[in-house]
Order: structure tokens, then sequence, then C-alpha cells
């Protein structure tokens, strides 16, 4: 054991290597994080290809007989461009063909598509990428602005009505699905009142595809149910948070003290109680944003929305494994990343995890 | 074994039952003070009622009889009939055991691993934790459902059991980890100190000191578990898979959408299934939320 | 009632821990710093210091719920390594009582039950009527009879003086010879106070159970601990050990000066010096502690030996941590 | 300007809960003197920090003042009825003319904001119409006061200050305003000794210095002893006797103070003729009859367990609640 007198660090000139070291110390709350995210990617891609793996042979011989009689080469020649174009062989050794993947990964192919030749998993997700993201974010906005501003009205202010009536709505809307919700809001809008489109992201005879208004106009026009289908389950998920959270803020002592101090029940409902209690919210905004992402496949194939949720459903329906290996291995890269960010930006709000 | 040796076993094993009996009751007593609790209790036997004795009462004969297709509601049909004549309400109630199926055994394989999982690293520690934690943060980062697609692609279903483990798969981490949070508060407080002070075996510690403190939170997420496997176990049969049961409430409702929902008739015979849903979710709901009142000595509305 | 081999001894006890969150470089705080202490049997010692001066930590060696990073624990002469030591695990003739009685009780299980197990898990072939026998003695002890109305309570139905006399019966229930209370009294209210610290008293001279009482409160040790000895720490050191009386009465340390007059005294006639005899009112933190003297830049005494390491000096009433402790006790004449 | 700062008019505080009401103060009627300490001693339940939050009429939720008045008789000569305040007005009353010292200073302070931005908040609220370096040399100023190191005191945030240094910031806050009373609810319980002397020395020059009234709760009667002018003796929910501190510690009247004062250990004096009041805390669910102390009273006559006492006035103002001061034969011991 070091003999017990503290060593006396003299402040001779600190080397290059001092310098790295105080600076890696004072960030290793990031260096932390991120390493644990490098390490979950790499755990979730292992492990979505030993799943894969398990896809039954048939896929590549149905690929070798469409190479066959398409392009009239002899059935095993075939059998040898498939195993190639689709990088996959199923009687390889296991790990030959995960560190072929692997390569395949680094150098960006997430996943060939056998079925359309040209397409793969990152030209759909050049494509379709946007699109869910844009109903995803505007939907977690919406819901988490809207959400946390009754959350925190009914907690602070303690009448009857507001609180039965919010109650009632969390437990309704907790209690559907919100697939099904989307599935009634299509009866209602989309069939009998005729209000919203049903179908697709945007009016593609009356309308071009860029920067102008009636473009957006009608993509936001087709994009108004999904959203508000997502919205309503979530606003419900946040009111019941953000309550939960009020009403433990709305007990410590700095609120009594704040109102002690003569402080204006505004001031303290702004300052005070919502800006605590939106602070537990904020790290729940990233996994929620997973939750949402995953949950994007069953809504779009019910709007027909062409985004990565439908792109992964309809090719899987079709067994294109190998795209939907790549799809579902960047949803969980992208969430990954989104709870990364929200971890790092988290010190910036709330100053009692800033000095660690 | 001589006479008082035996007798003195026998009086252990009785205030053993007496207390097992004594905490049951109070247990019992303490959980159905609530309202909600009871509400939730109730729907949620009324099902199991359907499920069990439904199918005897109101039997369920699969042929098609296209001649009376599209019936309304009747006193002979309750919910009229489907595209091809069967009746409506016979196939919802045929379903109920299904779904019921899939909710029980979801809850109990999610339960089970989250539970086993999160009191080995809450209560280990160090590098299994370590290594049980990784394992969580991956099936907590892959989106759920698309998995739950491919899984039932990829295995050919043909049980409300296959359905139950591949949803149970995916959803035991978010339990795994809040129970270690709890193992590891718990492991730190003083009345585990003195436990060690005091030399009492780790089994000991394990099962009559933590488990007891944990319990109430395994019950609520028993409740929440079953809620869940309803949530995706629907929305799977929604995308046309695991198509083993077509008397299951998810099932139906994907047949009418098939069918085409602009023809009304389809609305009508979908809304039936959802309605059943609907009611199932929230008679979970509060049962989950009395549960967590009452156990949850945090919640105590004062 | 000295007699020669001391019940527990500590050799030159070091503790340090790392400090959390520090991922690439290491800090370490030294918590304890080469503490010896010989406790003997039927004897009670007094741990008196503020908070942070690792009073607590120290408590939780002597139990053996912390392993020191160096150092040795002989009990009754042989060398021990704690309770955790494989060779002694039968040893449990050490036991400890917790400050907050609510947490030491885990709250699902009955009074009862929490007394039960510890005993059946000691005497394992004892049948039920024999472990019921001596919970019915404990309580007897410890004055909450008739039993029945305590036993099948829960912890919360308990008043915070009543919890407390249930770790009392608890610890003494395995029979030790040394208990280690950690500020027992300090949750509870002050005219119960006493009841208790004289049941603690009752147990010492009666049953010759030795007490190790941790306090941050001079009055309540000098109560209980009487004619024992008082150790008071500061920043992980005993800077002063001696008789309780004599300590309170002459302190001779710097520290233990300004300690005892800070205190108030429950006589409005009593008038104790307005001005403490320190130089900073800011109690020195572990990390940045310097070589030398712990209490150098709060002593108003300080010279330049202050910085080299200190050795004990025997002033007539204790035995001392300082360096130029006659220029200090000359400036008192 | 009238002797008493404050006067509480008999004073009833319930707790309306779901199945039964609270009374947590009973018909209390209280003067507080002007310029001077005064103290609320008492142990848990006994009620006084909902007497004291009933001046800013700052109770707990859902303490409700059921009866009596709170007259309030300013520096400036005004009469304020403080039950009576409307919303804007009390709010300029709090602080601006009493301000408060919490318990829990540790958790006092919004965790979100920093020192400056929490001062300059209460400042720019109560409508104090200044330039921005005003106001910085305003709290600078009383940061010095209270011995802080304002300068870097000011930016942090309140999980970056010691607690030793939170109480202190806690004290600069009530001084912000310029109050004429200021309520000091138990302020050094979690902190040493040393600290504890320190904060109260401080206390004590604010008092004299800046002519500012005091209403110290605490359960620690050798902290009243040491600090305070006058002593109110609180027992479930009742003011048992008031009066100057030399008096009240001279003649020990009532049982209950004798008692208190009796099982105060002390560092000085016989540690023989210390002794603890037996039987438990009042419940205040189930108050005996009569006389709430009845029940532990080792003095207590027939009448006691009949009839509650009426309270005894004397002329030097003090007063006191026991049958054995009243009905004609006055054996005052």
């Amino acid at each position: 054991m070091k003999e017990n007198t503290p060593i006396i660090v003299d402040k001779k000139k600190n080397t290059f290597w001092e310098v790295v070291l105080k600076f890696l110390t004072k960030y290793r709350y990031f260096f932390a994080k991120i390493g644990i995210s490098i390490l979950t990617l790499a755990l979730s891609t292992i492990l979505l290809f030993f799943i894969l793996r398990k896809i039954p042979g048939d896929i590549v011989e149905l690929y070798a007989l469409k190479l066959q009689n398409a392009q009239g080469i002899t059935y095993d020649r075939a059998y040898e461009l498939a195993k190639s174009l689709l990088n996959f062989d199923p009687n390889e050794n296991v790990f030959a063909a995960f560190f072929r993947y692997i390569g395949g990964l680094f150098k960006g192919q997430l996943g060939e598509s056998y079925l359309e030749t040209g397409v793969s998993a990152n030209s759909l997700i050049k494509t379709r990428l946007p699109w869910t993201l844009f109903i995803s974010s505007v939907a977690l906005f919406l819901s988490f602005f809207i959400g946390t501003n009754i959350g925190g009205f009914i907690a602070t202010r303690r009448n009857g009505i507001a609180n039965k009536i919010s109650s009632s709505y969390i437990a309704i809307t907790g209690s559907i699905p919100d697939y099904l919700i989307a599935l009634i809001l299509v009866i209602i809008f989309g069939y009998n009142l005729k209000w919203f489109p049903t179908q697709n992201n945007y009016d593609a005879f009356s309308v071009t595809p860029g920067f102008n208004f009636p473009f957006i106009g009608s993509v936001l026009y087709y994009a108004a149910l999904p959203i508000l289908s997502y919205t309503i389950v979530q606003t419900g998920v946040w009111i019941l948070h953000m309550r939960g959270s009020a009403i433990g803020v709305l007990g410590e002592d700095y609120i009594l003290a704040a109102k002690a101090r003569g402080l204006k029940e505004s001031t303290i409902r702004r300052r005070y109680v919502k800006k605590n209690a939106l602070l537990p919210l904020i790290t729940m905004l990233g996994v929620s944003f997973g939750s949402l992402f995953g949950g994007a496949t069953l809504m779009e194939s019910i709007f027909n929305y062409p985004g990565i949720g439908l792109e992964i459903s309809n090719r899987i329906v079709n067994k294109d494994y190998m795209v939907v290996q790549g799809l579902i291995f960047f949803s969980a890269a992208m969430v990954i990343i989104v709870n990364l960010v929200v971890d790092l930006l988290y010190p910036l709000i709330d100053p009692r995890v800033r000095e660690k | 074994m001589n006479k008082e040796k035996f007798s003195d076993f026998l009086s252990t094993l009785k205030i053993f039952f007496k207390n097992l009996g004594h905490n049951l009751l109070n247990f019992l007593k303490k959980i159905f003070s609530s309202k909600k609790t009871i509400i939730g209790f109730v729907l949620i036997m009324v099902f199991v009622f359907i499920g069990i004795f439904g199918p005897l009462i109101f039997p369920y004969d699969q042929n098609t009889d296209v001649a009376n297709k599209y019936l309304l509601p009747s006193t002979e049909h309750f919910f009229g009939t489907d595209w091809l004549g069967r009746d409506v309400f016979r196939q919802v109630i045929a379903g109920t055991s299904s779904v019921l199926e899939i909710a029980f055994f979801t809850a109990i394989f999610t339960v089970t691993i989250g539970t086993i999982l999160g009191i080995i690293s809450g209560y280990v520690g160090g590098v299994v934790d370590k290594i049980i934690m990784s394992i969580t943060n991956i099936f907590l980062s892959i989106p759920s459902f698309p998995v739950y697609l491919l899984l039932a692609a990829l295995i050919t279903l043909e049980s409300s059991v296959s359905l139950a483990l591949i949803i149970s798969l995916w959803s035991w981490a978010g339990l795994c980890r809040s129970i270690r949070v709890q193992v590891m508060s718990i492991k730190e407080r003083d009345y585990i100190q003195i436990c060690k002070v005091m030399h009492m075996s780790t089994f000991h510690i394990i099962f009559r000191e933590i488990m007891p403190n944990v319990f109430s939170y395994i019950a609520v997420n028993f409740v929440v578990a079953m809620r869940n496997a309803i949530m995706a176990s629907v929305g799977i049969m929604l995308v046309g898979l695991a198509a083993y049961d077509p008397t299951n409430w998810g099932a139906i409702i994907n047949a009418a959408r098939m069918k085409g929902l602009v023809n009304y008739k389809n609305i009508l015979i979908m809304i039936y299934p959802l309605v059943f849903i609907i009611i199932f979710q929230i008679s979970t709901l509060l049962l989950s939320n009395g549960l967590d009142e009452t156990l949850n000595p945090r919640l105590k509305v004062k | 009632m000295e007699n020669k081999t001391p019940l527990l001894s500590l050799k030159n006890i070091n503790m340090v821990f790392k400090k959390p969150g520090s991922l690439l470089k290491d800090q370490y705080i030294h918590v304890l710093r080469d503490i010896s202490l010989d406790i003997y049997a039927g004897e009670i010692i007094a741990l008196v210091g503020e908070s942070g001066c690792g009073k607590t930590t120290l408590g939780k060696i002597i139990t053996g719920l912390y392993k020191p990073t160096s150092g040795e624990i002989y009990f009754e002469g042989n060398k021990v390594s704690g309770i955790f030591d494989k060779k002694v695990t039968s040893f449990n003739e050490i036991q400890f009582i917790q400050q907050d009685s609510y947490a030491a009780l885990n709250p699902v299980r009955t009074i009862y039950q929490s007394l039960y197990a510890p005993i059946k898990n000691k005497h394992k072939k004892w049948s039920k009527k024999e472990v019921d026998a001596k919970i019915e003695e404990l309580m007897q002890i410890i004055g909450l009879y008739p039993s029945e109305q305590y036993l099948s309570k829960y912890p919360h139905q308990l008043s915070g003086g009543q919890r407390q006399r249930i770790l009392m019966a608890r610890a003494i229930s395995l029979e030790p010879k040394l208990i280690v209370a950690d500020e027992p009294v300090s949750m509870i209210d002050v005219s119960l106070r006493l009841s208790i610290l004289n049941l603690m008293k009752e147990l010492n001279e009666k049953l010759k159970m030795s007490f190790v009482y941790i306090s941050h409160d001079l009055s309540t040790s000098r109560y209980f601990a009487a004619n024992g000895k008082v150790a008071v720490m500061y920043l992980g050191e005993i800077v002063e050990l001696g008789q309780i009386a004599d300590v309170i009465s002459h302190p001779s340390h710097p520290y233990t000066r300004a300690l005892v007059q800070a205190v108030p005294v429950p006589d409005p006639t009593y008038k104790g010096a307005d001005e403490l005899p320190l130089k900073s009112m800011q109690l020195g933190s572990l990390e940045d502690r310097t070589e030398g003297c712990s209490f150098k830049e709060r002593c108003l005494y300080c010279t330049s030996e202050c910085n080299k390491k200190q050795t004990y000096q025997s002033s007539k009433t204790a035995q001392v941590l300082c360096c130029n402790l006659s220029t200090v006790l000359d400036k008192d004449k | 300007m009238k002797e008493n700062i404050v006067e509480f008019k008999n004073i009833s505080i319930d707790y309306p809960m779901k199945k039964y009401t609270l009374r947590a103060v009973n018909n209390v009627s209280l003067n507080v003197k002007r310029g001077k300490i005064t103290a609320l001693v008492g142990e848990s339940g006994s009620g006084k920090t909902t007497l004291s939050s009933s001046l800013i009429r700052c109770i707990s939720e859902p303490g409700i003042i059921a009866e009596g008045e709170v007259i309030f008789n300013s520096n400036d000569g005004s009469l304020i009825n403080v039950e009576k305040l409307k919303e804007k007005e009390l709010r300029s009353f709090r602080w601006e003319k009493v301000s408060m010292v919490f318990q829990a200073a540790q958790s006092a302070l919004n965790p979100v904001l920093t020192v400056r931005q929490q001062f300059y908040e209460t400042l720019d609220e109560h409508g104090i119409k200044l330039t921005k370096e005003e106001k910085e040399a305003k709290c600078l100023k009383i940061l010095d006061f209270v011995k802080l190191d304002s300068k870097r005191v000011i930016d942090c945030y309140p999980h970056e200050l010691s607690g030793g240094m939170k109480q202190r910031v806690m004290i600069a806050f009530s001084l912000l305003l310029d109050p004429e009373v200021i309520i000091l609810d138990e302020p050094t319980t979690a902190l040493d000794v040393i600290t504890q002397h320190y904060i109260f020395n401080l206390l004590k020059e604010i008092n004299k210095t800046m002519n500012i009234s005091m209403l110290l709760m605490t359960h620690d009667i050798s902290v009243v002893a040491s600090f305070a002018d006058y002593i109110a003796v609180m027992y479930g929910g009742r003011v048992m006797e008031y009066g100057s501190v030399e008096e009240v510690f001279k003649n020990k009247l009532h049982p209950y103070t004798k008692g208190l004062i009796n099982a105060t250990p002390s560092i000085i004096g016989n540690i023989d003729d210390v002794r603890p009041i037996d039987g438990r805390p009042p419940n205040m669910l189930d108050l005996p009859k009569g006389c709430v102390f009845s029940d532990r009273c080792p003095f207590a006559k027939d009448i006691c367990k009949e009839k509650e006492p009426e309270t005894l006035y004397k002329e030097d103002g003090s007063f006191i609640k026991c049958h054995l001061f009243l009905g004609g034969e006055d054996n005052g011991k």
C-alpha cells in the first residue's frame, strides 16, 4: 500500500500528457456516455446479425431462380451470383459471414435488396427517413408542449374539473393503442367526412416536390391524421408524467420559501415549479423518441405513409431480409444517437449535473 | 424421528402457514381497499369467465353461410354476421381466450426474466451488473415493433405461447432496469447492513429482506406487462402476421380492414372487437393504478 | 476494570476512499489516518467530532462493515480482518446500533420477524419456543411489556423511542461483548433521550457490555460515558484521547478547547466565551489536506513545526496529537 | 411605538384532514417583544413551527387559522391585522415586514437558479426600484455581513455551497428587504457545534446592530439559555409558560419546563441530578382530558386530569398554565 502521506504534486511545467489527462478527466462524463453508446450499438449489430442468420435458406434459391431466367445462365452460376449480390451465403461459417457483414457495414452498405436491383437500405433511408422523422418529431414536440403545459396547469391549480377531465383523458388514450386511434380517425375523418386524405404523403398529381408552398401545404394536409393520432396518445403520457413531477416539486421546501418571500403565484409557477418539474422529463424525450420511431412501422402501414416503418413491414412481408436488417440497424442507431444527444445536452439545462 | 421433534416440526409448519395466511389476508385487505383495484379486478375476472365459459355457452362454428352475410345485429346474432355469414358475437367470445392467453403468458415470461436478472445485477453488482446492463441497453435501443415483425415472420407462429415468448423477449429490459435500481437502493439501506453485521445468510437477505420490498413493484408491473402484450399482439396481427387464430380480436379487426373500411358494414364488424380491447385495457389500467397507489407508500394520497 | 489484553485494539488503521466519478485519474480521499485505539471489556468510549471527521467510518470498521485499507484489528488478542473473515464466521461479538431507527428496521416485516431471524440464525438448533422465550426476556430488559402489544406491529406503527429500544433488543439478542452505537439518541425528543441512555448504561453495568458511543454532542457523551474515555476526532485523526470528565473540564488540544467552549449550556447565568479560540470558522476539507497537523489553518498557536508529522504527547489529562503542546499549555497559566 | 411588535391573540390553527381535524395550536395568546429575541421551545408535535408560520400565513397545507387574531405593530406605527390581509397586501407584508429562515435551509433555495438570480427576483417582485449596480452592491453587502466570500458565493448554484454556507445565505436572504421581525425555525439543527455557535453569534449581532426582533424556534434548551431574552415553552399545541429567560430558568415553575431543563445533559454540573421525563410524547389526535401534560406530570392532581387550567398572568407580562399555581394556595416549589 503506498505509504499514507499524500503525494504532493509540484507545479512543474505540465507535459503534453498531463494536459490531455486534465482534458479527459474534465470531460470524462461525456466520454463515458459516448463509450457506452458505441458499445450498445456494436452489441445490437451482433444480436441483429445472429437473428438474421436464422433466415430460411430458400431466399437464395428464389433469387438464383430469378437470376437464372432473367439472364439465361445456368442455375449454379446464378446461385453463386445470388450469393455474392446478397452478401449472404447460408452454408458459409458464421464468423466469416459476420466479418464480411461488418466490413460491408463500415463501407456503408447496410444491406442490398434482392428484389429490386440497385435498391439498398441506404437508398431507402435517403428517400424514406425524412418522412418518418417529419411526423415523429412534429408529433413528439407537439405532444410534449401541450402535455407539459396541461400537466403543469392541473398540478398547480387544484380545481376538481380539470383534474377529472385530464384523468379520464389519460385513462382512455392510455388504453387505446395509437394505431387503433389512427384507424378510428381514418374512418371518421377519412372515409365519412372526407376532410383529410388517408393515404400517401402528398398529392402526387397536382403538386411537384420542391420548396414551394403548394407542396408544403399538401404535405401538411396529408400528414395531419398521422400526426394527430400520435399526438393524441403521447399527450396523455406527457400530462401524466408532468403532473406527477410537478406535484413532487410542489412539496419541496423552496416552493414554501418562495411563497414566504411574497413572490407572485405566476412567478413561482413559471420559474420554480415548471423549471424543476421539466428536468426529469427531458431525459424521457430520448426514450419516447425511440418508441415513436419504433411504432412508426404500424402507423405508416395504416396511412400507407412512405416512411422507414412502412418500408420495414413491406420488406418483411415479402422476405427482403437484407434490407430489413439494414433498416432496423439504422433505426437502432438513430435511437441510440438521440439518447446520447439528450444525455450530452442535459448538463446544459440542469446545473446540478454540470460540474460532475 | 422422536415425538417431541415431530410436534415441534408441525408447530413451525402451522405457524408458517398461519403467518403466510395472515400476511396474505392483510395483503389482500390492503390492496382491495381502493375502488380502482376492485373495478379493474372484477372486469378482468369477467373476461376470464368469458374466456373459459364463453365458447361453451355460445359455441362458434366456422363454416360459412354466405346466404345471410352482413346481417344486422338481432336477437339471433347479437353483433350480426360478417361477410361470410359467421356470427361476429361468437367470434369475439371465442377470441377472448387467445387474447387472455397472450396477456398472461407474456406477463409471466416478462416478469420472471426481468425480476431474476434485475435482482442478480442489482444485488451482485460489479462485472455481472455491467454485463446485464449492456444487454438490457441493447434490448432498449433496438425498436421493439420491427423486431416483433421480423421474429413473427421468421418463426411460424402456431400458438399464443410462442407469440407471448416473442413479445416478452423484447419487453423484459425495462422492468429489469427498474428492479435493478430498486434492489440497489434497498441494498444500501440500514436494515440490510445490519443483517450483514449479524451474519445473516445471503438467502435470507435476498428472499426475506429484499424480495418483500420489491414484490409490490413486481405486482404492478405484472399488470402493466399484460397491457403492453395486448398492444403489441394486436399490432402484429394488424400487419397480417401471427394469424394462427382468426377469432383473436386483432385478427378480426385486420380481416375487416382487409375487406375495406369504405363499406360501413365492415366498420361495424370491426367496432365490436375494438370496444372489447378498449374495455380490457381500461380494466388493466385501473388495476395497475389501484395497485400502485395502495402498495406504493410514496404515492399515498393524503 | 483494566485487564491486560484489550477486548478490541486497532493498530494504525488507515482508510482511503476512491473519489466517485473519476474515470481516468483516480483521486483518493484519506478518510482515516493512522488511528490506534484500545477498548477494554466493560469500558465505554465516546468518539466525538464534527461531521466529516470519520467517526462513523471508524465505527463501521470496528463492526467489520468496512475493511480498513491498512492496519490490523485484534479481538481478544487474536488478529481479525473484519467479520467477513471466513475464519471467524461465527464471530458476532460486535453489534451495531444505527442512528435512524426507522431505516434500521425492514418496513415490511413485523418487529417479531425482525427479532426472530437473527436469534434463530445464531442458535440453529433452538426450537421456536426457546427463541420466543429469549425474545420475551429481551422485551423485559428494554422495558416494552406486555410484548404482544409491540411484537405484531410494523416499524411505522411505533414511536422513535420504542423503535430505538427494539434496535437495542436486536443488538443484545446475540450476546455481543461490544456494541457500537452511532448517534443513537440524536433523532429522539430531548425528554426521552435520557431514558434510552440510562437503558444503555444499565446494559453496560449488568451485562458487562462495552460501548463505542459515536456522537457530535459532547453533553450526551459526558452523561453516558461518565467515567469512560473520550476520543476527540478531527479530519480523520484522533487529536485527543483521555478520561472524558478530565478532557471536558481541562481540554488540552486547541480544537477540543474550541469544541468545549462552543457547546451551549442550559443555564443563562453561565457566561461562555463569545469568541472561539479559532482563526477561521471554515471546517477544513479532507480533499485538500496538506502535510503536518490537520488543524494548523485554524489553530491560534500554529508555528512552523506544525508542518511536520505529528506525534502523540501526553498532557496531565490526555494523549494529545499536537506538536507544541507545551507552548499551548503554558499559554494558559 | 408599542412594546410588543407581534401579538398572537387566542390563536387556534386546524389541519382539516379527510377523516378528522387536527388542532395543532389551541387558543394561544403570546406577545413578541420589540428588539428582543423570543424563543419558542417545544418538542416534536408541540405546534411551534405552525404557530410561527401563521405570522406570515405560510402554514403548510392544509392548515388554516381557525380563530384568533395576529396583530403586527409595525415600527412605523401602523397596526396590521395579518389574518385579514388580502393576497396583494399579504405578498408585500411577507419579507418586507417579516422574513423567515427555514429549518431545512439545505433545500430552501431553488436548485436551478443562482444566488444572484434569486436575490434579484425577490427585489424586483417587491417593486424595489434599483439600478443593476445598486442591487449588486446591496446583495454583496449583506453577504459580506454574514461573513461569506460574497463575490464567489453570489454566482454559485445552491448545490455548490456547503451546509453552513447555505444557512448563512438564507440569513442574508432574510435581511434583504430590511424586515422588522425574522422568524428562525431551528436554524442550526443540521450543523456542527462550532458552526452553530458562530451562527448564533451572528444572529445576536444582527439583533443588536439592526434592532431586528427575532422569533427563534428550537427544541434545544441550552441554545435558549445562551442566546434568547424571552422564552415560551410549548407542549401539545399550548403555551405552558412564558417569561424572561433568567426568571424561567431560575424558578423552573411549570413541571414540564422543570422536566425539560433537568432532562438536558450539560458539559458542566453533576451528571446524577439529570432525569428523563417518563411517558410518551403527546399524540395530537387523542390528547389526555384536562391538562395535556397530566399523563406525564409528576405533580399531577385530580383536578389536572379533569379540567384544562386557565392561564395565570403575572404583572411582568409572564404567564403560566398549570393548576399548581391556580386556586389560591400557591405552593410553587
